[in-house]
């Protein structure tokens, strides 16, 4: 037993900090709204330098041959620099998952990807009832995973090539967010894995998502942490005040409790278990966490906060965004119920968890 | 206690439902908080001032019908009932009008309030500065006496002006006395924003509107028929307008009613998908609050006006009503984007703009922690 | 429109308050505790004195001839001082019930009732699923009214006298109350009243509750007021802190939007409307409000609070007992929402209300 | 990252397993709060003891296993998951022992630890006074120095003192230099109760147990030898044993983890209630969380524990876990009295008598207000 990070994850995740603190600062993030694909310009290419869209790829495919473990810290780093790069959806779903399938298409899609010559769109999990609806980043994407019910009835992964697909923009509360409705035809031939492989790029996805949620959450807290040392009313730095005190312990208490249940998604799905189970706990832990960091960030700041002009409305939207797209903290608890009330008590013993 | 209204106030509700079904805009207005939707905001005010619905509670001699409270919560309900725009001229109407009727002059009255009724006066506040936002009585703004116009000149800088790159004046604290300090030696001034030393910068809000301004000020002049109040008396004025701000004028019950009732309907477009398990369990309870809880400030609000007319003072008590309907608010919007669920950062039907919107609640006209304690020194008695 | 209790209203309360003050202060409750019927000696009679038992009762029964809207002000005194008597279930619920039957029963039984001659126990409500297992003051009553489901299957009021019944005793939290399982057996002899008048009688008990909790929230933050204001730590009294000022400011908000609800409550039952929903709004509010009351009395007190020695978990004890006795908090959510979710939307125009 | 146990700790598991399932009374033991409920616990503590399983953490000289924390993490989860029995010695094993091991002579240690294991020294604790609650270091109770009895003289009184009432020695703080101020000038004193000058009066608890007393002391003689640490610098020992008390020795994941499995087993009882709409249907959600919170507290306490093991203190931290698990039992329980309905007042598989109990977490080892300040002042660094 054993956790925490190794040095070599924490200095991975120290290298992507330092280079995103360079190259992705509040400006950037604020400029991304206004680049035709809600991207910073020349970020991605140093991502794909220091070989994080490849973590999780096969060495044969030009990637690192690490896994979740690895790519978690580096995640939560891109959080808190509300890196508007889609970290999550190429390099810990459409990578892995692609990997997974193996094959030919591994071979033509991972190394491209990992390289940075093309580019993915992931569409799992969102929309309610309705399929996967609306897509980040779908226009600009030269490959789209797509969750479809086959005919089978069963739910299946298809790729679909940029020029199969028509696209209609929609606008995200969060402008750096390029999202398209996406008009396809799932085909046999698209058809390239099932339920299984799906659900676990979903729980890919949902563990990714999480770890941003936590960094964006943090930056959140140490911002408004300063602030409130710095701001001063009746006389005083405002967070001298009990109710700014405790409204900010609070925060950092839902973020310290975040974390671990979010590396321990990241566990679960290299080292196996309940995937699905431990996906949604950290979700539902990182969702609400962010979202009460970024509610008490605005409180604390006041009416500074709630201009366009003052950074932390940057984070707040993006928390925003990616709290509810992958579902949202309510339906995940529910996911975990249905493991945790409606299967048989004897498989609850929380003793056993760690042999499964 | 009798809750039931009279057949006068139902005759009068009656004929706003007529009105308002006429006339109502069928579609929403752009936002009132851009250059745009403002225009075609004070179309829609001046609509109202026409057919004698902008301040039904003012005497007629004002621009109202002098309407009792009852009547004005009736209109209040039937108004956010019908769905129509926002009041862009709210903050003259029921922030700085109350204020001129407590503390005008007869000529005050006469000059202002009617133009006030009529949206040609467009008064925006100016009570926060860059350092004095929760802590009121830090105003640094000054005003120095120079009896050769007439009047005083005014420097300093206000801030989250709500609306104020559009309206043409602006209320708000400078200090007169420079050797008083804190919430001594304020008075209370009407300045006009077309006046010479004024500048005005739009600040661009969270919710993507340009709805807060910087006003700079520097040596505008203003003349003494312009200072509302005593001269250093001006804090006693704006806690009057801070009290109407806090409680029954900015917030009627009829708006929460109405986003209540939306409420209500947007949970049965998406019961399948809740009951199915794809959403929040839970959310039917939190809607079923959110209504119960509309209508808990509407009794309280019931409550309160009772009070009033039989001549009660509306004191620490205001903070209740803006502690209640700005948490209400917020986690109404809540409720509403958990029913949207993945959907809700698409801002459909406008409830992520108005989660936006809702979120400015506990923080706007006093934040909820002022409130709270001007709720436990003031209401229950604590020490400071 | 008017909404506030009258003069009269104002003084019948005030009053069973200089009453209570006088006969029932906290060390009589707490020698409630230890007497056989769990009641103060004298105190019901002295309540017969003064008319509180006979308000809903009509006048040729002996009673007032008044209404809910006279009792409600009346009950939030019993609270405010924890009165443990019976004033719910004999004066607003049996007294009225009975009044409403009519008849040779109502002639008998309400006269005694309201004279103090006889007593009467209530079991109208309690029990998940299982009936009115657990009857309070079952073992002393001289009459029971006790719900059922009939013949028909549908729900009824049936009147068993004492000597019909064997009962169990059963320990409540709250050591002034005394519980007792109850084995009776309906019979078409013992059915009283159907459904609608069980629903009115259980919409009233509703109603006469909310206004008991909403009196014990109240006095237990009137103490907590008056410690924080005396007890000092770090050299201030405990009530100069922001934390313990927020605290009791957010209690009081809840009292102070409950007590209106309960008043309308007391309101629908005598004009008309939808009794059952208005009853458990009142019930809702008064319930969470009263228990967050005693939540932040206590954690305000600390640990002489957490002592029998000091008074407060008299109050906090009634509070945990009432706040679920006729159904929770949520459970009568449940009730509102089926009226107001889940009927025609055309309904729930709040502006027609008035005019139901 | 590794989240599985050794073999050997498997092993260990196992072993710690069977005796329990060997060992543990089938029907609980009444209240260790009692007399009678003390003194049956007093069995089991050295049923315990006798097994070796007292203190698995200490030294075998002192009467332990010397078992790594891992394994005493293991130990207590098993320990719950058994549905043995509250410690009504763990003031003595889990506060004082700690800070004997940190701060006391290899007299103290070999005088004291073994009779603490063996549950014959048993040790409430005596830090707060009338007047120092959450103010601790407002302890007025004072020691004077007496050479003539090789020790010091102690006059003061203690309160809220858990299981005073059957206890034989009391651990606290008392004023050595009265001419210090707050927490200067303090000793840690380990005293005798059946000494001349003491008298204990029980007090009641909420609960309807005994639990609490009130020390008096007048006069009390101890040597020199019960001084832990150095005299005047008692604030130091005590903040050791407070930082366990907030921390990992006071709570131990496998106790809300036993407690939630437990609350999944009532909601699957409830189920058709909760269902039917008899129950509230956001019960399903709030026994989730209660599950999640525990296994998050688990997770967590992992990782403490990993940090500890590579030689970190357990610091300001120690407020988080405070927070919690105080905030996560009261939740637990009111959730599982949810689940009840209207019988939870009927205390049913003392579901009710644990919802009391839980209410006491956010008050003691340092009100949760406290914490919140440790955490915004000494993690966040907020100024004081």
């Amino acid at each position: 037993m054993r956790f925490a990070p190794t040095d070599d994850q924490i200095a991975l995740a120290d290298a992507v900090s330092d280079l995103l603190m360079r190259e992705c600062p509040p400006d950037a993030v604020r400029g991304a709204w206004e680049t035709p694909d809600g991207r910073v310009p020349g970020l991605w290419d140093r991502l794909v330098e220091m070989g994080v869209v490849g973590i999780c790829a096969a060495e044969e495919h030009g990637g690192l041959g690490l896994s979740m473990l690895d790519l978690v810290g580096v995640l939560v780093e891109t959080g808190r620099a509300a890196a508007p790069e889609p970290v999550v959806d190429v390099a810990a779903v459409a990578v892995p998952l692609l990997d997974d399938v193996g094959g030919e298409l591994a071979g033509t899609w991972v190394p491209s990807l990992v390289s940075g010559e093309a580019s993915a769109a992931v569409g799992l999990e969102r929309g309610v009832g309705a399929g996967n609806a609306v897509v980040e980043n779908a226009a600009a994407a030269d490959v789209l995973l797509l969750g479809a019910t086959g005919v089978s009835g069963d739910a299946e992964v298809h790729l679909v090539e940029a020029e199969a697909v028509t696209t209609t923009d929609r606008a995200s509360v969060d402008g750096s967010r390029r999202l398209a409705e996406v008009d396809w035809e799932p085909t046999s031939a698209t058809r390239i894995a099932g339920r299984e492989a799906l659900g676990v790029a979903r729980d890919r996805g949902n563990v990714a998502t999480a770890a941003v949620l936590v960094g964006l959450g943090a930056a959140m807290l140490e911002r408004t942490v300063e602030y409130a040392k710095e701001r001063e009313q009746f006389g005083k730095p405002i967070g001298s005040f009990q109710a700014v005190k405790h409204h900010l312990a609070t925060a950092a208490l839902g973020l310290e409790y975040a974390r671990p249940v979010v590396d321990r998604g990241a566990y679960t799905l290299v080292y196996g278990g309940d995937t699905r189970r431990d996906s949604s706990i950290a979700m539902a832990y990182a969702a609400e966490a962010a979202h009460l960091a970024g509610r008490t960030a605005l409180q604390v700041h006041g009416a500074i906060g709630y201009t366009v002009e003052y950074d932390l409305h940057l984070w707040m939207k993006r928390v925003w965004a990616l709290e509810s797209a992958w579902g949202d903290a309510a339906f995940h608890r529910e996911q975990v119920a249905r493991r945790v009330l409606d299967s048989s008590p004897g498989a609850q013993d929380w003793t056993d968890k760690e042999h499964a | 206690m009798d809750l039931r209204f009279s057949s006068s106030e139902d005759a009068f509700r009656a004929e706003v439902r007529a009105w308002m079904d006429g006339n109502v805009p069928a579609s929403p207005l752009p936002s009132g908080d851009t250059a745009e939707g403002f225009a075609a905001h004070l179309d829609w005010e001046r609509q109202l001032f026409d057919a004698g619905w902008a301040a039904v509670s003012w005497p007629e001699e004002y621009g109202g019908r002098g309407a009792t409270l009852w009547k004005w919560l009736i209109f209040e309900e039937e108004y956010w009932r019908a769905g129509a725009p926002n009041r862009v001229n709210q903050n003259g109407l029921f922030l700085l009008a109350p204020s001129i009727f407590a503390f005008g002059t007869d000529e005050q009255k006469a000059r202002f309030l009617p133009k006030i009724a009529a949206s040609e006066y467009l008064f925006c506040q100016g009570w926060s500065e860059p350092n004095a936002g929760s802590d009121l009585a830090g105003i640094t703004s000054r005003a120095v006496r120079d009896d050769a116009a007439g009047g005083w000149r005014l420097t300093g800088q206000k801030t989250w002006t709500t609306r104020g790159a559009f309206c043409n004046w602006l209320f708000g604290l400078f200090r007169t006395d420079p050797d008083q300090e804190r919430h001594r030696g304020l008075s209370y001034f009407l300045v006009p924003l077309d006046g010479e030393g004024v500048t005005v910068r739009p600040v661009g809000r969270l919710d993507g509107d340009d709805g807060f301004a910087e006003v700079f000020l520097e040596d505008v002049v203003v003349t003494d028929d312009l200072v509302l109040g005593e001269v250093d008396q001006g804090w006693r004025v704006a806690m009057s307008t801070t009290s109407s701000e806090r409680g029954l004028s900015l917030r009627s019950p009829g708006r929460f009613m109405a986003a209540a009732t939306q409420l209500t309907a947007l949970y049965r477009e998406q019961r399948d998908a809740v009951e199915a398990g794809l959403l929040d369990p839970g959310l039917r309870d939190a809607v079923v609050r959110a209504w119960m809880d509309a209508d808990a400030y509407r009794l309280h609000t019931f409550r309160t006006v009772t009070r009033m007319t039989d001549g009660e003072e509306l004191g620490a008590e205001a903070s209740f009503m803006k502690l209640f309907w700005s948490e209400l608010d917020v986690s109404l919007h809540e409720t509403a984007l958990g029913l949207l669920g993945p959907e809700a950062e698409l801002d459909v039907d406008g409830w992520m703009k108005g989660y936006q919107f809702s979120l400015a609640g506990p923080i706007y006209a006093g934040t909820n922690e002022i409130q709270r304690n001007v709720v436990a020194e003031r209401v229950l008695g604590l020490p400071r």
